[in-house]
């Protein structure tokens, strides 16, 4: 407990990286850097997470990529991006110029690609950990298998734990019936830290031609809807690790983000909301110090995982 | 780009089917260009629904003035902005079109919203030209006079021909280039630097006859968009660069202007 | 195709039960049939499916049980209810004065129990088809549970099936990250049909008291918001099996129905609309009408997994 | 039981924070009894937002009244809905209070909302009785006149003594049925029957009064209602039969208003 004119102690510890608060945003929905660094100083939050990046530069799927629902959003990008060393070399310098840990969303097509990944940016300057897109439910190869088969999650989070010192941080997925298996997986498999969820496969049809509106035919469900999925999910999986994690899910606002956070998320991050309001993560920090404050708690920390039950 | 929560100064009928609606803005009005465009989020939507584009018809003063029709879901809940009312505003979004002109004799084609941005371009654009405005019928063409003020001479095609020629925009366009320049040698086509705003069928028809023709031309894309601002990857067009590579240009950053030679049609979806 | 001047045939046969339309409504949401006939001519409906029944009266759980949250409701009811005894004196009389087939979703707290019910309904004379929800998310024992274990799936309809010669109609859970096996499974041990999706687990947290808000803790996400979700698993169930899918999840209005008929429902249940508009489904067997009428189709069966992929 | 479009007639500030809705609704309003509730599909909300109960503040001469206060996301946008709009309305809903009377002496205790229904059952009972109205401060009282104008006494209690005796309503009650009928014997206090309408705590006061003393006791609980028609089961309450079983009632079926008796407390959560 801290005396109201303290104030509370907002950072967070994700498995070895120190976030200064615990709001990050979700990778795919805040570009590499440079696209919102115009509408939203990027040193205010507590991690830069960048978009999906695998060895090769990669096109991803048809247009139309993203359409709106109720709720939320459909999307099928499908992880195109510049490559491991595209990346490196276009956004880097930019990111080390900030003063935010990067965290480098990765993928592949084999396990071994992952590693490959996952080894090349172990020393690479400014990156401060790996989150590892096991569930993206947009790709054909890779993706989602990967995060909805138990085995193949060890045998993958094995490998690339063998391949980098980095924290590594699986993004689990939240179409699977036993959360609690993959979070365990993860723990027993070294990781740092996991964070959850990815988007929930759904797919929308335009009755007049008949044809799924999406290119890809289905896609990710983000956004409002499954908020609530998610809280459930996260409070499954924080039951039963000890490792923290960075909780995500149609946080609209700084009640979604405590709501995340007392369900045992030890730090946030804002998606699909970045694209209605950029300013949505640096409203989200500021309404988790109110609530510090309010509720007369000395840290964030105190918040995490907190729910009566 | 900024972000600017904007007043509402108008809101009126305008012609065509479109709304117009000026914005106080002195931000992102200072920094506009032709070709550009605003990202809105739209008062009464659901909380999640996207920001909708549209492009900017003029900006100067202080002010952004935008034209709109209401299409869908959005388009119809901006119907009920009123004046006064506070809109948050992300812009001037994009690349738009190039404002440095040889001498070259510049040929407008637009159709619907395609006239917004061309106007504007119209107001600022040294040279003057031919806008080419084709619609339906006639009571979908508006903006006539924006460009005659401007000392535009205009052509309009509609296809049941209550208005200009009869037929669609490239007809009086083709009968244009036909006549233009020296009849006996022709080379002097080259001169004529083709800009496009309109569904993606005139913008392809246009972007062939510049490349058949050998002249610079540039195609306002418009793509479905997400963020608006290059982070989704929602709103991208394949593009073909210089040394014939193919990749994915965002409609939002690298266009919605697009230079007629990149552009790798009908390979998207 | 039809001319304009013929109806369309809006029949479907679920295996071997004849709907009249392909329009019913959702378990749990349109009580026994009582509580919505001042307002809604039952015999409008392609069938009336009641609320859950097991052997035993049941409490179902504490209170709050519902609540709303962003495009949708969640509900941990609990599957309340007079048992099947209580079910058929209380509320076959009524209903076997309409001329709607009967489809009851029965459950249990055992293998056995669920057979017990199926025995005890099979000869109940205007019961027509037995709806089996192995998908609740609501309950401690059984429910969900059934429905996440392939093995347990197959044991259960197995046993239900050499019970009752009545069609049988699991009901699939929506958290299973491979719909494909479930749907299979339920083919291969004599299912007539399947009904989906149940309600999605879900959690919502008071940030003030810090507790779950349903007493429950977690409940069943519905509506709007699991729409999309549910046109996906559809979809992808229809591609495996031949027996008929009862489509559900978020069916507002006539298009939404539309759309879940052609990514491959046979017919479509209306569940948490009712509750806003207890006319959705009179409007939706309408619609549907309409729409064929529009697009010249003969038969609402033409529409019936048409979509073009 | 029905479902109706109805229009707005009137939608006025009230009093004590409350606000007037009239609706045209001759199908409801000619079966409306004092107690039961109406549904109400509130404009403005997301399609899948649920319908609000409110209670029946008078019905008749095709009209129902509602007084209801700005709470929430639904009362909030209920603030907007204009004379002249039509809203969708299932009513009358659940048992109201039995109009039934012996030679009872009534007594109406009353917080918040539940001066509404209180004030239509006071409308059309034969007898004439004391109303007890509490709220914390002066400006949340109202609708004394109604039950005054009924020929009712009212007596007020408020938490900050600025109307009537300071505390809570309970506490003029006690003093009040202290004070009744022959002060030696005090048997016919079973005389007394009451009727409760308001916050939880109140109406358990009021219940173990009417119990204590031997009196029939009619509570009218709100819980959160879902279907608000006995369908889905989200509204119960645990009832006690004579028999001494415990079971749930559906708060929208065989409530709202329950005899005193069968009321288990505190059991539902
Ligand atoms: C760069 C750019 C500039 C634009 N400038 C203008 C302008 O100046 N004036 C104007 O009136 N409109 C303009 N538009 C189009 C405008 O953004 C859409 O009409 C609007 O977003 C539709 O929103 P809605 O909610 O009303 O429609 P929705 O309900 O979202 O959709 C209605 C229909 O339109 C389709 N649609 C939605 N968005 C687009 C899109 N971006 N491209 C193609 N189809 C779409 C949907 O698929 C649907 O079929 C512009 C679009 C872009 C990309
Ligand atoms: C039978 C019945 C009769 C009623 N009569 C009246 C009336 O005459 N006048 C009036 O002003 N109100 C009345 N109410 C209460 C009214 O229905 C709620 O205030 C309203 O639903 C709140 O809606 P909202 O969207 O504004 O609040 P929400 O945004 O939905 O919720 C605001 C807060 O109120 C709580 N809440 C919501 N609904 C209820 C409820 N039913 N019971 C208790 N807490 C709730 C929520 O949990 C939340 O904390 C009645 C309720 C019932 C059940
Ligand atoms: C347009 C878009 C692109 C995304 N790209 C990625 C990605 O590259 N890698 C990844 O792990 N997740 C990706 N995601 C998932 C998000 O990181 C996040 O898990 C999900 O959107 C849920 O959060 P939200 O509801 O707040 O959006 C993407 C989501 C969206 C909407
Ligand atoms: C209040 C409520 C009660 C329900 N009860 C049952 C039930 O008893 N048995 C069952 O199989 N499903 C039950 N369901 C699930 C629905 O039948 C349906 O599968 C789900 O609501 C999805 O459809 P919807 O989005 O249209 O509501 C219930 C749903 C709700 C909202
Ligand atoms: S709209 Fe998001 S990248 Fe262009
Ligand atoms: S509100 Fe649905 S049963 Fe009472």
């Amino acid at each position: 407990m801290s005396d109201a004119t303290t104030q509370p102690d907002m950072s967070v510890n994700i498995g070895g990286l120190i976030m200064k608060n615990p709001v990050t945003v979700a990778s795919g929905t805040f570009g590499y850097g440079p696209e919102y660094a115009e509408l939203v100083d990027l040193n205010q939050l507590g991690a830069m997470v960048v978009k999906g990046i695998m060895p090769d530069a990669w096109e991803g799927n048809k247009t139309p990529r993203l359409i709106h629902t109720d709720g939320g959003l459909i999307n099928a990008i499908g992880l195109p991006g510049p490559g491991v060393e595209g990346f490196i070399e276009t956004y880097m310098p930019f990111l080390r110029q900030h003063d935010v840990p990067v965290i480098v969303n990765i993928w592949g097509r084999s396990l071994e690609e992952y590693g490959d990944v996952a080894e090349r940016l172990s020393d690479v300057e400014g990156v401060h950990a790996l989150e590892l897109n096991i569930s993206c439910p947009n790709i054909k190869k890779g993706g989602n298998q990967f995060g909805t088969d138990a085995t193949m999650t060890a045998d993958l989070i094995s490998l690339v734990r063998s391949r980098t010192k980095l924290p590594i941080i699986p993004k689990l997925a939240p179409n699977v019936s036993d959360i609690k298996l993959f979070a365990r997986v993860c723990e027993g498999c070294g990781s740092d830290a996991i964070s959850m969820i990815n988007s929930m496969p759904a797919m929308a049809i335009d009755i007049e031609t008949r044809r799924p509106i999406l290119a890809n035919k289905v896609g990710g469900l983000t956004g409002p809807a499954v908020h609530a999925i998610a809280v459930k999910l996260i409070w499954e999986a924080a039951s039963v690790i000890k490792i923290p994690i960075i909780g995500m899910g149609g946080i609209m606002n700084g009640d979604d983000a405590i709501e995340m956070m007392i369900a045992g998320a030890s730090a946030v991050a804002v998606g699909t909301a970045n694209f209605i309001d950029p300013s949505t993560p640096v409203r989200v920090i500021q309404d988790i110090q109110d609530y510090l404050i309010r509720h007369n708690y000395s840290s964030a920390k105190d918040l995490v995982g907190s729910v009566v039950v | 780009m900024q972000i600017e929560d904007v007043t509402v100064e108008k809101h009126d009928d305008f012609g065509g089917g479109y709304r117009l609606l000026v914005l106080r803005a002195p931000g992102i009005a200072s920094e506009s260009v032709p070709g550009q465009f605003v990202h809105i989020r739209v008062p009464g939507l659901y909380e999640s629904d996207l920001r909708r584009p549209f492009s900017i018809y003029h900006a100067g003063n202080d002010q952004v003035r935008l034209l709109y029709k209401a299409v869908g879901t959005g388009t119809n809940a901006m119907l009920k902005v009123a004046v006064g009312d506070t809109l948050s505003v992300i812009g001037p979004l994009g690349r738009g079109f190039p404002t440095d002109h040889g001498d070259t004799f510049p040929l407008f084609i637009a159709g619907g919203y395609g006239v917004a941005p061309l106007s504007f371009l119209a107001q600022v654009m040294p040279c003057k030209g031919v806008a080419f405005l084709g619609a339906g019928t006639a009571s979908d063409i508006f903006c006539v006079e924006d460009f005659e003020r401007a000392g535009w001479e205009v052509k309009v095609a509609t296809e049941d021909g209550s208005m200009g020629s009869k037929g669609l925009v490239t007809g009086v366009l083709d009968d244009f280039v036909e006549g233009y320049g020296d009849p006996t040698g022709g080379s002097d086509k080259a001169a004529l630097e083709y800009y496009g705003c309109g569904p993606g069928g005139m913008l392809k028809a246009v972007g062939d006859r510049a490349l058949a023709q050998g002249c610079q031309g540039w195609l306002s894309l418009d793509r479905h968009m997400g963020c608006g601002v290059g982070a989704c990857l929602a709103c991208v067009q394949k593009v073909r660069n210089a040394d014939g590579d193919v990749s994915w240009a965002r409609g939002c950053r690298e266009g919605p202007v697009f230079d007629a030679r990149e552009v790798v049609w009908g390979d998207n979806e």
